[in-house]
């Protein structure tokens, strides 16, 4: 029960004091928007409803500038892509099956600006917020992932947020008992002032147990549980300290939320064995715009109506205002609807974990969400106007003018670009210098701090091109999982660029193994307000729609961050793209290294190599960002995915790695350096083959490759089979398990480089740490 | 955990396949508010032969169990200290009244990570854990030292015998008093050593310490993640094959039934 | 309403781990001088009516045995204290 | 030698986790009266020489930069106290 003793801005009120001016402006509603809710009202709203509309008519929520473009998913969806889709866009996250009567759940969610105001603290809600999604569904959440991007690794700055962020991460998710299982780190100036920190969740569940947020039944309760509630995440709305039209000043709210990640494993607990006992009708997790949301969305998901008591709620600060606890972000809380049968049962449940509850109120045949105070109605809505009727803007959008003059700034014309490295020397040392750069170095002071073991079922994780997750124990049916973006091919080209992002996902996927399935996609811009930004969007939107439709794997879900500038500096176009696969039996993995016992084993490069380094690492490394992006063949892609799937599961390759940042210099040191195990290869007859010099061989990115490890004994299968699929490929060396070297042959002055293995993994693995620690 | 109605998600504590004519050792598993790693302690026992009895810390019964398990994770959220609200439940007290060895056999007992803080916050251990001395949470394949091989939990290693399990802690630093220190010492109770490179800062190199009777056993690494190839550390033999840890819940089962059960589930039924 | 601050902090001869980090910070961010840092808790119990010497006790009972763990640390203070925030804002529910 | 206490504790409208999970766990250990508690830092700096007002100027400046995180925390102390070690044991200890 609250304290307050203020009059209240109740329907009543409203009704009768229609000039009363409302701070709308001051919460972030155009005149327009304002004008349209007096209109679907009849009346000016209550300061709860402004309350209400506000956040849910916030970007942020009503994908008000997005919404037209991202509508492309669902209507570049073919049936074949359906097939497997149980639950699609629009629900909290989307529900894939996998077989067996087992389904899968996962979503990518950003939490960019808390980040960077309280790296610990904004990433680790960021972490709580996605999982609680992925609970929202009926799901057991197994594992998380992270793509973080920060500015210049030598900015002072990057050494307050890298840490507390990565902290954050493993301190939430660690608690949880969720394995971390990849991600992905970039450095880059362009995140300086808007560091992006995104974070997947992925959970399973027995077909039966699919849960959606809707409130049917009339008479069924709604109840509030978990944490309690408090001012959090409401600071710029103190504003509505009006809703009570006198003098009593509200305390201070917090400007930013603490999570407590104890409690949220609690509530993860609690809610499955609900779900298990068939205890809850719907389910919804509150997140941004807390009640508000969780009551609309309900509500207007639902049959009919829903009238909750607002004074019911259990308030960390009793001296929050109605429209206040409306907008509270407090973590760690789920509202649900619950049979009057099963209140009993439900109640036990939550003494059992000890997590707090109240009742609210019920659902209704009358189509409105009443919410009262004290008995009062101060809200008085149909639903879906609050949670599905808001703003669409076409935003105008227009190709960047200084576009041209980026793609004609190809780095081949640039002095580096001219003068690459053509001894054995010098393509050594740029072989060294790159893989040692920010971006390319060891991450693991990074993902030391997550938890890749907690719940035995991790078949592959970091430094792994996918993350494997076991899924079902007798049969070993299970995911694969990965993330990526490659924001600077989406600076040159943000159609190709989000393409680029889409086919390396699916390309990490298909090298472990895994038959890719489904994606989820987290779009980092600029401001939408910003035409040149909105047409970046729209592109990445148009290219990934696209590209899913011809690769024939469905967007279930995903998330925008719009807004990732400072003044005029916007981060490069950032569509995260998350790819998930599945397995029939997770044991048939492909680890990314060459293993101790596979000395002598065959090294085949798949795929072709253009001259691509425009937006490389490579041309990074010589401060250069124009031209055009490598060029994407997706139906190569699948070509390509079909052969590492096939050899995995016919265990005819013992490791594979796909080509991507870094090219197949990376490639080759990475898959070198993952056991310590060397490897001697000759770049000739790639070079001829595709007509490049060394360097180019070596540091090109083209998509459509991936580096595979073979026992000589398979090689005649495995060349029939890419022969038989018309996939290039060629015999690039072998694995040399006993010198500890990594050799490069081919035709330039010196005839081989060598790089010894203990002295790069000493010069790679210190990159990180030296910047960031005190 | 204990709860029956949950679905049989991915390691599940109760037996799964319903066939298991596997009763040898019954060996309880605690669950608290916040315990992560109870499921994988679970599944080691199974793996190993036994049947996991899964335990709620608001219990105040132990029950027909042989032996106990106070497994990993974030028990309260190691809110205060770690392990330091968990010390006062319920169960506890029955599991310290049963492993008092003046009190008849003394119950073994073994903590892991979290299981480990709880019980030195009890008294059942000696010492203390404070952060790491990088001040971070770390998550690493480990190498360890077996040193003493004649408690119920380390009796199938061999003596000095190396493993490799998986550490992954925040406050894993072993502190105790120069006299304790001494003791721990001069008694042979060090029963883990880590190997190499001292990951946190651990007094003498200590990862897992027993009483003085040997029954009660705590380790900061995490065996129970050792225990399946395809889910554990890398070692010599490929990625992720390391099953050292095995042999901790090997060596419970079969002190407690009498005889050598290994993990050949037909060997390992008493 | 007044209010008990109890005061824990590790024992002397025990490494403090977060201390030394913020001392061998301190003179990279410019503060010279410090000799040393020890970093410990401070609690705030809030308490339902008045404190009494009871409640005291029970308290001084509390920091001993559960706020902290004297394998490691020290109590070193046990005192009440006036409530400043009554004027402001609202505490935990 | 004396030194200089510093106390940090979290900000009163920002949720206080392990102050929370404290708090309901107290009741079950038999300590009850308590409402509330909430959980924060004392930290020790010893000086090199004297504490002059220089000194406990730039601690202030050290509290509120380094020692808290002003998003969240607030310094509600910074004192000088005498090193009760240096005559033995801690008060309560
Ligand atoms: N923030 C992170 N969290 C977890 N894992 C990460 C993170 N960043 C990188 N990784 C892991 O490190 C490895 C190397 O990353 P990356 O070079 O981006 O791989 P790839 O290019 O093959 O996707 C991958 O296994 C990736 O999942
Ligand atoms: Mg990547």
């Amino acid at each position: 029960m609250s304290d307050q003793d203020f009059s209240i801005d109740t329907v009543e009120h409203a009704s009768s004091t229609p000039d009363t001016e409302l701070p709308w402006d001051e919460l972030g509603l155009k005149a327009e928007e304002y004008e349209r809710i007096v209109a679907i009202l009849g009346r000016r709203p209550t300061a709860a409803e402004l309350a209400m509309y506000s956040v849910m008519w916030s970007e942020h929520c009503s994908y008000k500038s997005s919404k037209v473009h991202l509508r492309q998913f669902g209507e570049k969806v073919t049936e074949e892509m359906r097939r497997d889709l149980m639950v699609g866009i629009g629900e909290n996250a989307g529900v894939t099956d996998l077989g067996d009567g087992w389904a899968v759940t996962f979503k990518i969610e950003s939490h960019n600006h808390p980040s960077y105001v309280e790296p610990y603290q904004g990433a680790a809600t960021g972490v709580g917020g996605i999982v609680r999604d992925i609970i929202s569904m009926g799901a057991r959440p197994v594992a998380v992932m992270d793509a973080l991007r920060f500015g210049e690794i030598d900015h002072p700055d990057t050494r307050r947020v890298l840490p507390g962020v990565v902290a954050g991460v493993g301190g939430y998710g660690n608690s949880l008992g969720l394995p971390n299982i990849g991600g992905e780190v970039e450095f880059d100036a362009c995140y300086q002032d808007n560091p992006l920190v995104n974070a997947l969740a992925v959970g399973v569940m027995r077909h039966e147990d699919l849960r959606l947020a809707n409130a049917s039944g009339v008479g069924n309760k709604v109840v509030l549980f978990g944490a309690r509630t408090g001012g959090d995440g409401i600071g710029g709305a103190s504003v509505l300290a009006s809703e009570s039209f006198d003098d009593s000043k509200p305390s201070k709210r917090p400007s930013v939320q603490v999570g407590d990640p104890f409690s949220e494993k609690v509530l993860i607990e609690c809610c499955l064995e609900l779900f298990g006992g068939e205890l809850v009708e719907g389910i919804q997790d509150l997140g941004a715009a807390g009640i508000s949301c969780a009551t609309s969305e309900l509500a207007s998901n639902g049959e009919g109506g829903m009238h909750v008591e607002l004074t019911d709620v259990l308030l960390r600060d009793p001296t929050l205002t109605p429209g206040e606890i409306l907008m509270s972000e407090s973590q760690e809380r789920m509202m649900a609807v619950v049979t009057p049968e099963n209140a009993e049962a439900f109640e036990r449940t939550l003494a059992k974990w000890g997590v707090e509850y109240s009742w609210l109120g019920e659902v209704t045949d009358t189509g409105r969400l009443v919410i009262d105070w004290n008995g009062e109605t101060i809200v008085d809505v149909d639903p879906r106007t609050v949670a599905h009727d808001g703003p669409v803007y076409e935003r105008p959008y227009e190709r960047p003018a200084w576009l041209d003059a980026v793609q004609a700034d190809s780095f081949a014309a640039t002095e580096a670009g001219k003068d690459l490295p053509r001894t054995a020397a010098e393509l050594g040392t740029a072989v060294a210098e790159l893989v040692t750069s920010p971006n390319l170095a060891d991450p693991s002071w990074i993902t030391d701090q997550y938890d890749r073991f907690v719940g035995g079922n991790t078949a592959l994780s970091q430094p792994d091109d996918a993350g494997v997750i076991r899924i079902d124990e007798t049969t070993g049916l299970g995911v694969g999982l990965s993330v990526d973006s490659t924001p600077r091919h989406a600076y040159l080209d943000p159609y190709t660029g989000a393409q680029l992002a889409l086919a390396q996902a699916y390309r990490n996927v298909a090298t472990s193994g895994a038959i890719p399935k489904a994606v989820s996609d987290c779009l980092n811009f600029g401001s939408p307000e910003d035409p040149p930004i909105m047409w970046q969007f729209a592109e990445a939107v148009r290219g990934l729609a696209d590209g899913c439709r011809d690769l024939g794997i469905p967007v279930t879900g995903g998330n925008v961050s719009l807004y990732n500038q400072t003044g005029g500096n916007a981060i490069h176009p950032t569509p995260v793209v998350g790819v998930l696969g599945a397995f029939d039996d997770v044991g048939r993995r492909t680890p990314s290294g060459f293993e101790r016992w596979a000395d002598g084993q065959a090294i085949y490069l798949l795929g072709e190599t253009a001259a691509e380094l425009d937006g490389s690492e490579y041309a990074r490394l010589h401060g250069h960002l124009g031209g055009r992006p490598p060029q994407v063949d997706l139906q190569r892609e699948k070509t390509l995915g079909a052969v590492l799937i096939n050899a995995s599961r016919d265990g005819m390759v013992d490791a594979a790695h796909d080509l991507s940042e870094g090219g197949l210099a990376a490639a080759l040191v990475e898959m070198s350096l993952r056991f310590g195990v060397g490897s001697r290869v000759n770049l000739d007859a790639l070079c001829e083959r595709d007509g490049l010099d060394p360097a180019t061989a070596l540091f090109s990115e083209s998509a459509g490759r991936a580096l595979v490890a073979l026992p000589r004994s398979e090689e005649v299968r495995f060349k029939d089979m890419i022969t038989a699929r018309g996939l290039p490929a060629m015999r690039l060396g072998v694995v040399d398990a006993e010198s500890g070297e990594l050799e490069v042959a081919g035709d330039f002055e010196g005839g081989s480089f060598i790089l010894g293995l203990d002295e790069l993994r000493e010069i790679w693995s210190a990159v990180i740490p030296a910047h960031v620690e005190g | 955990m204990a709860q029956a109605s949950e679905t049989p998600l991915i390691g599940e504590t109760g037996s799964a396949s319903g066939e298991s004519a596997l009763d040898g050792a019954r060996i309880g598993v605690v669950t608290f508010p916040g315990t992560l790693d109870d499921r994988d302690a679970a599944r080691a026992v199974r793996i190993a032969g036994g049947t996991a009895v899964p335990l709620w810390h608001a219990d105040d019964a132990l029950g027909d169990v042989d032996a106990v398990i106070v497994p990993g994770g974030f028990s309260y959220g190691d809110y205060l200290r770690a392990g330091a609200i968990s010390r006062f439940a319920p169960l506890m007290r029955r599991i310290a009244e049963s492993a008092d060895p003046s009190a008849g056999a003394g119950l073994p007992v073994l903590g892991i990570c979290n299981g480990f803080q709880i019980l030195t916050e009890a008294h059942l251990l000696p010492g203390s854990m404070i952060k790491n001395d990088h001040l971070r949470f770390r998550c690493a394949d480990q190498v360890l030292r077996v040193e003493n091989t004649s408690t119920a939990w380390t009796a199938q290693f061999t003596d000095d015998e190396p493993i490799t399990v998986p550490l992954k802690n925040q406050d894993g630093q072993y502190v105790a008093d120069a006299a304790t220190l001494e003791q721990l010492e001069a008694e042979g109770r060090v029963t883990f050593r880590y190997v190499g490179t001292n990951p946190n800062g651990s007094r003498h190199d200590i990862a897992g310490v027993s009483n003085a009777a040997g029954n009660v056993v705590g380790l900061m690494p995490h065996p129970e993640h050792a225990v399946e190839a395809g889910f554990g550390p890398d070692d010599a033999t490929g990625m992720r094959s390391g099953t050292d840890g095995l042999t901790v819940f090997t060596s419970v089962i079969s002190s407690l039934a009498g005889s050598t059960a290994g993990p050949d589930p037909a060997g390992g039924a008493a | 309403m007044p209010r008990i601050v109890v005061e824990v902090m590790p024992k002397p001869e025990i490494l403090d781990p977060q201390g030394k980090a913020i001392a061998s910070a301190l003179p990279h961010l410019g503060f010279r001088g410090f000799s040393a840092v020890r970093q410990g808790k401070r609690f705030e119990l809030s308490v339902d009516g008045e404190i009494t010497d009871a409640v005291l006790a029970q308290t001084r009972k509390a920091a001993a045995e559960m706020l902290s763990n004297p394998v490691i640390e020290d109590v070193v203070d046990v005192r009440v204290e006036d409530d400043p925030a009554e004027a402001g804002a609202g505490d935990e529910g």
